[in-house]
């Protein structure tokens, strides 16, 4: 049997091939072609393990996912800014297509009709969902997508001041800070209960519900933005916002979300997709890109990128963001999620959270030694107060087979975020409800 | 073909294109769900609900037949070539895709705990020694979620740097004016002020402007080597070392990397950052716009700085995550596209360092037999032997602009090349073949370019029509500017 | 559009139809494969082994391109209407196709003893139960891998009990004039003697020609209910009577069950055996001609001579796999089509009992409303409220053949509806919407047969040569049968 | 929350489409178009469980599968004619495209193109893999095309005695008997060693490698039924023809084989495509459906069903044979597998069954108690016997995590027939090794 590997699945070319090229080039061989590197630069070695051929690679693959503990094993309580949500099993092989998988940022219109097509669809249903003006194509994650809200902010306002409600995800908050602070603007976090909002204070963030899954006065925290000439900025839950009164109903300006919430898995932090929304007179502030309708030369309708398409090309260190590739591929996951959901469907689902959360969270209430430290309402997620701290209780939970909620007792002593979606069966809160009553 | 009546059938391809809104039909669906399975719990204020949820209501067959039609609209790599310069459109092996589906990999969460998520954290400490060995550089973060956002954390990082040694004043960043647009853009929102360098003649940067501005106020430059233009840059190292000495540092765009894998270190040169696009060299479908991901690799001395969180080997053989200690914080809400980073992890493990070398071997023959058998067609700024691709300009016959040719490519099937870009090449084309393209796909393309070329010699004017055979025809996108339709609207129905 | 040179484009697209072994290159590969692990072994004698095996060589990626480009060229359900009477061309769930691949399913072994596969065994047991359920009748096997076969399988069963009753002189097999095609070839097969049923002019059985032939020799009657006119047969039942008061058994072709489900089991009319094609009602994926299954149910006392193996639950819950006691035997290597029973069970359980009924109710609206808004256009042979499917017959105008008719809507996105058959129907168009296609796309099909029917009025020649905006044009048929060639051959290269 | 079920995903019209079509049709009512069903017959109750949510059923559709102790969680020694061999990842995402997937049989040659071409490649790709003039698109599976071999030759040689060595799979031998014996053909069982055959005797059947792994004197075999004026007709594994001589090199008149070998998932028994190829001389009776070249009338190269498209429609009973849907999206899966495999791919493949099958044979012979009782060549399985029952052994390897071999004891005492393919590792054929050891 032949002891030399195979050539490359993925280089179609042979050495004759090759042969025949060079001849073409001019050139002896491969290696002259990079004679421009200076020689005690070339070929430094590469101390990358052998190749793994597929099948064992596979194996390979298989046997390290299978180190983890994850959810498609164990009931899971955790959210935090990522959700477990049902996906129908139609998404995946349309999304996978290789013609939406593999095409490129559709700057050629004329042969990525699919694309811009899609990405008009996720501007609606996004902009629909939350209840705005209008929608861009998507960005990163939905920290990202909320810091972009900032800075958009600063640019509308011409202000240079940005306060953060402190029950903003931490995460979220880091993310504007390394997004704007570079830029020379400030970010303070302020007291749901009386932000403090200044003069050149150009927005105020809000998360909705907040990070501690309670909902705030919205309406007040945006009439007092508008009082101060500031911005209402809002991060969504999107699948609360198939329940609960959307950000443009109290007049939001910038309304910011994690798509990941739309059946997207949670692929330990990414791809996501993060929803941008705002007020159509801001339109040209968005950052990232926008699907736009137009006609062609024959007057049929069809989608281009629009209003800033390679933007960084043509106005450089002057470019609204440098946004460049972004998540389509997860923007298209979303919108095909929302179309099978559908106004009924993501209705049911935001209804089977909020009863099932809503049933974990009295049954832990009722537990000795546990209690809801937060009161007000609350769609998907509460903080429960454990007996002891919530690392430990999380590892005993895990010694149950079941995946706990995020520690946040830098907040609330001994405080863990449980987070209950339609994926929770009732057998999974009583195993719960019960591992906690062990625990205590 | 034989004449027919269009009508009836541009009203078929109407329809088939109509939008969900469109489509939709009040009752239908597309899913079954549970009915709750807990008590009945009590309602929340009338106050708080909504009652406008406007979204579409269509059955899943609806869904399939729709979302199948819209791709089929698409060119992909999976259906075309794509010379698209300065994007790395190789093909993407499928076994990717298997294994980032694996459900221990997309359905773990990444709030777990660190014990819970070991095979993660492995699959992310892995990449990041492999690319820390590609680059020739110590430090990585996979953070970044796009070459973009990779580009930004990296500059800042490197402020972060300077800042850390008392250099606050450093805010000078110089770019050559063939850069990516990305760069000065980045640069300029980590607050650094952009200064465009000239290239030589010869496509080289030019070292006399880079000394020019190598003062106290220098904080650095923004490099990417090859260059924009195709070319392995001769006095990039020079550059360096210019830099260095006044106090500066060298980021590295290293979006250009398939060039470059197993041939020369960006490290050994002098960068100090450089950050990688995943969804380029490693292999990542680009999902007709992202995802991608953008790790940055720097040296010892930057990696304290770093976005996190980083992925550690700890002493017992587990494997953690940690933000660096002077860290600039976090990029994101989570820990960086780990889905993309699997996948390039898988292609890495699949070809090995021979591998790697075989990419960067064929890629820069292929787009050098490009150049070869181009050469007659387009005027070459830059005559010189070529890495990963190469531009023409594209001003040899009046008709045959960048544009129009490009357009007439794609009625043969073939992508456009990357076009008016980089700047500083008129009617520019940028083309580049990859190592995946035969060259049969090559000879079919070069054939194709003649006849564009013969075409264009016998009628001025037939190419500002093209493309002619494909599903639209060119787009108004001036009135797509001029009054923004971004969104379908009830009104319109 | 435009006047376009099309030679170019022709070439293009006839490259792109190159067969594998004209894209193949010696020493191209498409896989990586492991090196042998274990010490070398003795080598085979030379004579032994093969020095001229000549398969493609091509990368992965070339295999993504040509057969993704390939797949483009197909109508099929996920992208076209496709009124296909007697083939039930609903949409297929993609749930069923990822319950399918569940390793634990598809990497299932057929020989593996049974306490290895529960899971399997219990899954086919359920489907044989609801299969049983559906039909009204108590027995079920589950084995047979199509509709054809599950003819050959039933009526082997019939025959083996004809048989044990000790009348093996029975072997005639009445068969309607309207069956289809595979029921004859069945008989035939099952070494029987066909004689052909006529119907009446109102489209059911021709009774007194069923009494003419209930003698001694009668082995039973081949019947579909209902018929491939789409009409429930209001003889059926007495024609059952008939055949049984004669000593014969009643075999059911149930291929149109879609139109019954939940509405009527064929058990109660008298049907001793009847087959199913779960590619059809029950939703898997015809997948361009199979894979199906053709599972049978039929009476207590036929019970003993199915084919096998069936599932079993053991008095301890347990699932087996058993032998009928006077089996007629195996119809394949395995047990069934695993895979698609799989498929099946998923969309029963999924819709339940009320789905089932949704089903039909749904399925016979949109036949019935098919032929209230297509009458005009058509002759219709029987005027009668249909079942599932409508048969109209294209003889209104010249040119406007059922075969004409149905190449133009090729044009139109829409698939030709069943044309030809059955016989007893001159230009029969056998038109089945099913339940899955909604009443848009039924008004766009019926508008374009209308629009079809006023170009046929203004130019006799028109349709004759349609399709016109088809990947291909009509293809000579004669010179495929009349040399035939079958394969790529070398010579040709 | 709504009470009430969602409406099916499946059917799109609406209570408001009913009535409109309802009073198109002239009924008042969907149940009165069911008028012609007797009433003692009408709606006589469906008792089938209620309908399961997709979420729902996709957790009790993977408990049901994870009931199975498969060979994706077990190393497994099975085979008997169904192989488990690496398939490339490729492979499914292509296969189950919907423009495959969901096609019909391609009647309507012009806009299916795609399977008719796919499937003149199967019919090129089988055709040389087995070294013989012609293939068909495909019959239902091994098993069946090797019966339909049978039938064959009797109508090519109007003869209607079938000689089948006894060394052929039994499930084979049976589906020959199910298809034969309704037509008066005697199907009997011979000796390899010395072939029985009679005037008229329409064929002699053989397989290679035979069921218990060993290759015959082929050549003898079919010298020998051509000296008898029979065919000789062959199943063949399509694995070991990449590494043998093929049937055609040996003047085989009819070959068949179980295409599940090329990389289709074993699935429980199916789907699975048998593959028949024959000689040239006998197109015109080859069963099942065929695609042939041709031209449409611009003169382009097309596809189209051929010789006997639907030829029970017209044919009826004097039709070739009854069968109709088929397994093409089974054939293409083979053609794509084939196709990356390829020359160099499918030889190693077989080189490595025959490695680690001879491997583990070796070591297995060297322990106490067991022996390999047939001699001769063999390609990747051979019968071992054991030292108890070998439903004893195979029990004990289930303990072990381990899918033993095939009972074979009814030919050979305590005969277990094991296989082993490239998908062994060494260490599993350690593993098994080891078990048996310890059975002993
Ligand atoms: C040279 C260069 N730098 C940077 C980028 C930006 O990368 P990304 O699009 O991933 O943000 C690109 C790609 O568009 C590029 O080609
Ligand atoms: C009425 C009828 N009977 C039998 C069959 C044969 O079924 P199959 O194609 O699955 O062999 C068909 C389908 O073609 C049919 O329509």
């Amino acid at each position: 049997m032949s002891d030399s590997p195979l050539t490359s699945p993925f280089i179609p070319n042979t050495d004759d091939d090759r042969a025949a090229m060079l001849a073409e080039v001019g050139t002896a061989a491969v290696e002259d072609l990079f004679g421009d590197i200076p020689e005690q630069f070339r070929h430094p070695g590469l101390a990358l393990p052998a190749p793994v051929p597929e099948m064992e690679l596979r194996a390979e693959m298989s046997a390290l996912a299978q180190r983890n503990f994850h959810a498609g094993e164990h009931a899971s309580f955790l959210g935090a800014g990522v959700y477990q949500h049902f996906c129908p099993a139609v998404v995946a092989p349309l999304v996978t297509r290789g013609e939406f998988l593999t095409s490129y940022t559709p700057y050629q219109p004329e042969v990525s009709q699919g694309t811009l097509q899609g990405t008009f669809e996720f501007q609606t249903l996004t902009a629909q969902l939350f209840g705005m003006e209008v929608s861009n194509a998507g960005m990163y994650d939905g920290a990202s997508s909320l810091a972009e809200g900032a800075l958009m902010a600063c640019r509308v306002t011409k202000r240079s001041r940005v306060a953060v409600l402190d029950t903003v995800n931490p995460r979220y908050v880091e993310t504007i800070r390394f997004y704007t602070q570079p830029q020379g603007i400030e970010v303070y976090e302020t007291d749901p209960a009386s932000p403090e909002l200044h003069a050149d204070t150009a927005c105020l963030i809000s998360q909705y519900p907040n990070f501690f899954g309670c909902f705030e006065d919205t309406q007040a925290l945006v009439d007092l933005a508008h009082a101060q000439g500031a911005l209402a900025v809002m991060s969504c839950d999107p699948t609360a916002l198939a329940m609960y009164k959307p950000p443009g109903g109290f007049g939001v300006d910038i309304a910011t979300g994690e798509g990941q919430a739309l059946g997207i898995p949670p692929s330990f932090g990414g791809p996501y997709v993060g929803i941008f929304t705002c007020r159509q007179e801001y339109v040209r502030q968005l950052p990232g890109r926008i699907a736009g309708r137009t006609v062609d030369t024959e007057g049929r309708t069809g989608y281009v990128l629009t209003l800033q398409p390679r933007e960084q090309h043509i106005r450089r260190e002057h470019a609204t963001s440098n946004i460049c590739t972004s998540t389509a591929l997860i923007g298209l996951w979303a919108t095909i999620y929302l179309s099978l959901m559908g106004k009924q469907g993501l209705r049911h689902v935001a209804e089977l959270c909020y009863q099932k959360a809503h049933y974990a969270a009295s049954r832990i209430a009722e537990l000795p030694g546990y209690s809801l430290p937060v009161s007000g309402p609350f769609f998907q997620e509460f903080v429960v107060t454990c007996p002891r701290p919530a690392a430990e209780v999380s590892a005993a939970l895990e010694q149950r087979g079941i995946i706990g909620g995020l520690d946040v007792s830098d907040r609330y002593p001994n405080g863990m975020l449980l987070c209950v979606t339609e994926v929770n069966t009732r057998d999974q809160i009583e195993r719960l409800v019960d591992a906690l009553g062990e625990i205590s | 073909m034989t004449s027919t009546p269009d009508t009836p059938l541009r009203e078929e391809a109407h329809n088939r294109r109509r939008l969900l809104m469109e489509r939709s039909h009040p009752g239908r669906t597309g899913v079954t769900l549970p009915a709750s399975d807990v008590p009945p719990q009590l309602i929340p204020e009338q106050a708080m609900l909504r009652d406008d949820l406007h979204l579409p209501e269509v059955t899943e067959g609806e869904v399939v037949r729709y979302f199948t039609h819209l791709s089929q609209l698409n060119f992909s790599i999976d259906t075309n070539f794509y010379p698209l310069g300065s994007c790395t459109m190789k093909y993407n092996p499928k076994l990717n895709e298997a294994v980032a589906a694996t459900p221990g990999f997309a359905l773990a969460h990444p709030a777990q705990p660190e014990t819970q998520v070991q095979g993660c954290l492995e699959a992310v400490f892995r990449l990041q020694t492999y690319l820390q060995e590609v680059s020739g550089l110590p430090g990585a973060s996979l953070a970044p979620l796009a070459g973009a956002q990779g580009e930004l954390a990296g500059i800042l990082t490197l402020r972060a740097a300077l800042d850390a040694r008392g250099e606050g004043r450093r805010r000078k960043m110089l770019i050559p004016d063939t850069a990516h647009g990305t760069n000065p853009a980045s640069a300029a929102m980590a607050g650094f002020q952009v200064i465009s360098v000239p290239s030589t003649s010869e496509g080289d940067i030019d070292l006399d402007a880079v000394r020019a501005e190598a003062d106290e106020q220098l904080a650095g430059v923004m490099f990417t080597q090859p260059t924009t233009l195709g070319l392995f840059d001769r006095n990039a190292i020079e550059m360096c070392r210019i830099v260095h000495e006044a106090g500066g540092l060298v980021y590295g765009d290293g979006a250009n990397m398939n060039a470059l894998l197993g041939r020369a270190k960006l490290g050994h040169f002098g960068f100090d950052v450089v950050h990688m696009n995943l969804h380029k060299t490693f292999s990542t479908p680009h999902g007709g716009g992202g995802p991608g991901a953008g790790p940055i690799c720097v040296t010892e001395a930057l990696a304290p700085f770093l976005p996190g969180p980083i992925a550690v080997q700890r002493e017992d053989g587990s494997y953690g995550s940690e933000m660096p200690t002077k860290s600039i914080g976090r990029c994101g809400g989570a820990q960086g596209n780990f889905g993309v980073l699997i996948r390039a992890l898988t292609y890495i493990s699949l070809l090995g360092g021979d591998g790697m070398l075989n990419i960067s071997g064929n890629a820069v023959l292929n787009a050098n037999y490009l150049l070869a058998k181009l050469r007659p067609l387009f005027e070459l700024p830059y005559d010189r032997s070529v890495m990963h691709e190469v531009v023409f300009a594209a001003r040899k016959r009046p008709g045959a602009t960048a544009l129009n040719v490009s357009k007439r490519l794609l009625d043969h099937g073939f992508h456009a090349p990357t076009m008016y870009f980089p700047l500083v090449v008129p009617e520019a084309l940028m083309i580049e073949p990859t190592e995946t393209e035969s060259r049969e796909t090559l000879d079919a393309f070069i054939e194709t370019l003649e006849r564009i070329d013969a075409e264009a010699a016998a009628d001025e004017d037939f190419l500002r029509g093209a493309p002619y055979e494909t599903p639209i025809s060119r787009l108004d996108e001036a009135r797509a500017a001029r009054r923004p339709e971004l969104r379908w609207r009830p009104s319109e129905d």
